[in-house]
């Protein structure tokens, strides 16, 4: 079994909008895979390394804190979403040498930058037809106390 | 392999068309095309279509409200590409004595709003992933931080290609645009503001492409010869590679599809960046042009703001670029956007372009990049 | 022009696999045809893909999930014989020099029901004209009109084709079924009924092509020798043409896109019908199967039904059609189906086909045609 | 201005499925063309022939009386198609040289043979949103007294 892969369990409040996408752990974390063959690391996972073609692979949890590498907000609701805009988007450089596509706590770009910490979160997106609340992936600044 | 030549273009013009079919903007094009080329039925002996969206057999509903099918008819799908991965097929396979004479052409009619593509999986598009001006944004940002690129200079490229394209009849916008109003236009995803975008929309462009050895057309004097048609798809490992991976490394060496397309191009046409005097570029948003720039080697990393600022790239300078108005006044027709570069590069080398003509032009770069990722390169000479 | 060889098949089961996607069917397909070729990453230098509703970028997404992404990928749509297109455009780059190894496959994973396609206009389905069975009837009605086919004949090609299907481990349909069963099955559109008609699905094939001078795959001892690949669209005029026009000529002498392909096929392959040992043909009816015995030259016209009664196209008959059990019994994925062929050709000429052999079989013929109008005609040879 | 092409008026019950197509004259008939360059009729009218590419053609009304070609019955709704079913389906061989893929009036197969007399007429094909009867193209057999 995957790592954290069956924690969001029928018991669970919400649906994670894809399996295996990451952990219902605390604090959350990506599930990638990691390619025995050259050594990259993935997300989401494959059988197959998408680098090298390699198809030894292993299942990943990836790091919950990373960098910002570039960011900017979706102001306008792009085709089959349902939730709310404007909301962040952005790359997060992971320290597995990944740059993982994701969406941003922070809407308002200005309030970004360059190389900040961020770390990993779930957000519910919208709730089903069935009242049940779907949760996505997103990465949020880290505070400064 | 034999020379090839382009024997005759045609375009319907780039816009929207209420009550026009995808299949008259094609039939306006093939036929300008073929005329031009003074080549009637029988006279070519395969057909390649490029389209997006045009859905089941829609180069063979072109050529059969003209008429003239039974040849083998391919269309072709590789995104913004599309045009140049079928001038690729009716080149090479000129090229290898295959055909003697071919027609190319692209068309698309695409639908209005946001595309809901295939593209992205249904999870994505659920999670707001499939937020494809996001990308742009992204790509845009990046290129910023380390080109020295401000958003002065992308409002800069929009008005030079909006200038170059009030010149141009077959353009969707055909009026100038002042700097200030660019940056006042409202953001659609930072720093991209909507007028900083093309436009998705209509249109059609053909070419007739011949063996050279068979004879030039007799209506134009001037002779264009294709001497290289090249696609390529992307490397894996780019995170924002216009593959539109959820993931990439942490690895900035890797060559673009449209260096790799650019490199295998000059090296087919025997010359290099240098030897070009006109440039039709992928504008898919201002930041993209100038990205092109490097990509295409025209200038050296960190160096396409300066080559904008000093006017090189605008109509009069030493190395025009979008001289037709680009994709940003012509708007983007997925199937025909890069067949419709070939269209204006051929008026170009034949010194036939009016008022947005580049004097003296005898080598010409089209360069369209877009979803899958493909990118393709071609280069005419006269 | 080189020699082409197929190096390598590789193929997904044809039928319905819920919660798998198209990439997921390409990659199999893809990854089985290069382990048998012994070809990595950076083995090949294009790729052409076969689909018609796959949708932007087809391709890209197959060899992207395999990592082996960057050389042209090339998206091709010609109906029901779109994998026959892509296989004509790969086979021709090789034997032009241009490429050393290339990748063909197809994938379709189609709708469900009645497909909706771009193909038709509004005011024809309004009409009710979108009817695509109905042409298939009108089609057969024609055939049995001139040809002495029966109803009983259209049944015997149903139960022979499922015999056949019966040992085919990819196939959708894998048992034997009675003549009286499928005359008791529901007439669709007279004179064809539900079990004589095959079933839109989901599948796909690949096939590794390699310039026979760069060596033969190790594993597979009979190489089997890619002879020709030909496609061809439809001349205007029939109106049950597979074009599907609103009218045409009283004007019987005009050659279908079968007949076109086939004769340009056997041509570039220095043979004829009668150098033919073993065909995978267009069963997309049961009609449609026999109308193809004559429009390949298999047989003179109006002999299709003496041949299917003597058991010529039975396994064990002197020139069995669609050993594999044909789309009747695998089902119709378009963009996948003329590929599936050519991998039960391949089994076939190897010796590999098991309980469905053909003994002693050194020349295969796959045949598609469909929309648009297309037909493909490929010819392998061991 | 085509023969008939303007006898729809806004004035008339019902609408024609497609403009250009038939005239509402009685009896009705198709709206073809004709090819100065090779004399072959073609449906619907083009400006270019569909058989030699010329552009040298005119509009041209077709017979309304034909003969039956090919036959068979359409038993379940097409995609987009509002009517009701079966209906007929076939190709009628008109004089001009010509064979017109069309609806026919009568859904039993068995009811119809080879070479059979057709005269062309209009059919409801569904009733629009805007409640007018939408207008269709069909053909029926000629009734022997
Ligand atoms: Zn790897
Ligand atoms: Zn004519």
């Amino acid at each position: 079994m995957r790592p954290g892969a069956a924690t969001f369990s029928a018991m669970s409040a919400t649906v994670p909008v894809r399996q295996g996408l990451f952990t219902d752990t605390d604090p959350p974390h990506l599930l990638g895979g990691r390619c025995a063959a050259c050594g990259h690391h993935h997300f989401p996972h494959h059988d197959i390394c998408p680098y090298c073609a390699s198809e030894d692979t292993e299942p990943a949890e990836l790091s919950a804190m990373g960098r910002l590498w570039a960011w900017t907000a979706v102001t306008h609701a792009p085709p089959g979403y349902k939730g709310e805009v404007p909301y962040g988007f952005g790359v997060i450089e992971l320290p597995e040498g990944l740059r993982v596509i994701t969406r941003l706590t922070e809407p308002d770009p200005a309030k970004l930058h360059f190389d900040q910490s961020m770390h990993m979160v779930t957000e519910v997106l919208h709730v089903d037809d069935e009242g049940r609340p779907v949760v996505g992936y997103a990465f949020a600044p880290v505070e400064v106390p | 392999m034999s020379d090839v030549e382009v024997a005759g273009v045609g375009l319907h013009p780039f816009g929207r068309f209420e009550g026009v079919s995808i299949s008259d903007m094609g039939v306006t094009a093939v036929r300008g095309a073929l005329r031009e080329a003074g080549v009637g039925k029988g006279g070519f002996q395969a057909a390649f279509c490029g389209t997006a969206y045009g859905g089941v057999a829609t180069g063979h509903k072109v050529l059969g409200a003209l008429g003239m099918t039974g040849m083998p008819i391919v269309d072709v799908e590789a995104g913004c590409a599309s045009g140049a991965a079928a001038l690729m097929l009716g080149s090479k396979a000129i090229g290898a004595g295959q055909y003697d004479t071919v027609v190319v052409f692209g068309v698309e009619k695409m639908p209005r709003g946001i595309i809901r593509s295939s593209f992205f999986e249904p999870w994505q598009e659920e999670a707001g992933l499939a937020a494809t001006p996001a990308y742009f944004g992204l790509r845009a940002q990046r290129f910023m931080q380390t080109s020295g690129v401000t958003k002065d200079h992308l409002a800069a490229v929009v008005v030079k290609n909006r200038r170059h394209g009030a010149h141009n009849p077959d353009a969707m916008y055909r009026s100038d645009v002042e700097a200030a109003d660019v940056l006042a236009s409202r953001v659609v995803c930072e720093p991209l503001h909507l007028w900083m975008l093309c436009s998705p929309n209509e249109g059609a462009a053909a070419v007739v492409l011949r063996r050279a050895d068979k004879g030039t057309s007799a209506r134009h004097g001037a002779a264009v010869q294709l001497d290289s048609a090249v696609l390529r798809s992307h490397l894996p490992g780019a995170v924002l590679s216009e593959s539109t991976p959820m993931a990439g490394l942490t690895d900035d060496t890797l060559p673009t599809p449209t260096t790799l397309a650019a490199t295998a191009a000059y090296e087919e046409a025997g010359l290099g960046p240098r030897d070009i005097d006109v440039v039709e570029c992928q504008d898919t948003d201002a930041a993209r042009e100038l990205m092109s720039y490097e990509e295409l080697g025209l200038c050296a990393a960190g160096g396409a703001a300066e080559m904008l600022d000093a006017g090189v790239t605008s109509v009069g300078g030493r190395l025009p670029v979008n001289p037709s108005g680009g994709l940003l006044s012509k708007g983007e027709p997925l199937g025909a956007s890069a067949l419709g570069q070939v269209v204006e590069l051929v008026h170009q080398l034949r010194g036939e372009a009016g008022a947005r003509q580049v004097h003296g032009a005898r080598v010409g770069l089209a360069h369209t990049v877009g979803r899958g990722a493909n990118a393709g390169v071609v280069i005419l000479r006269r």
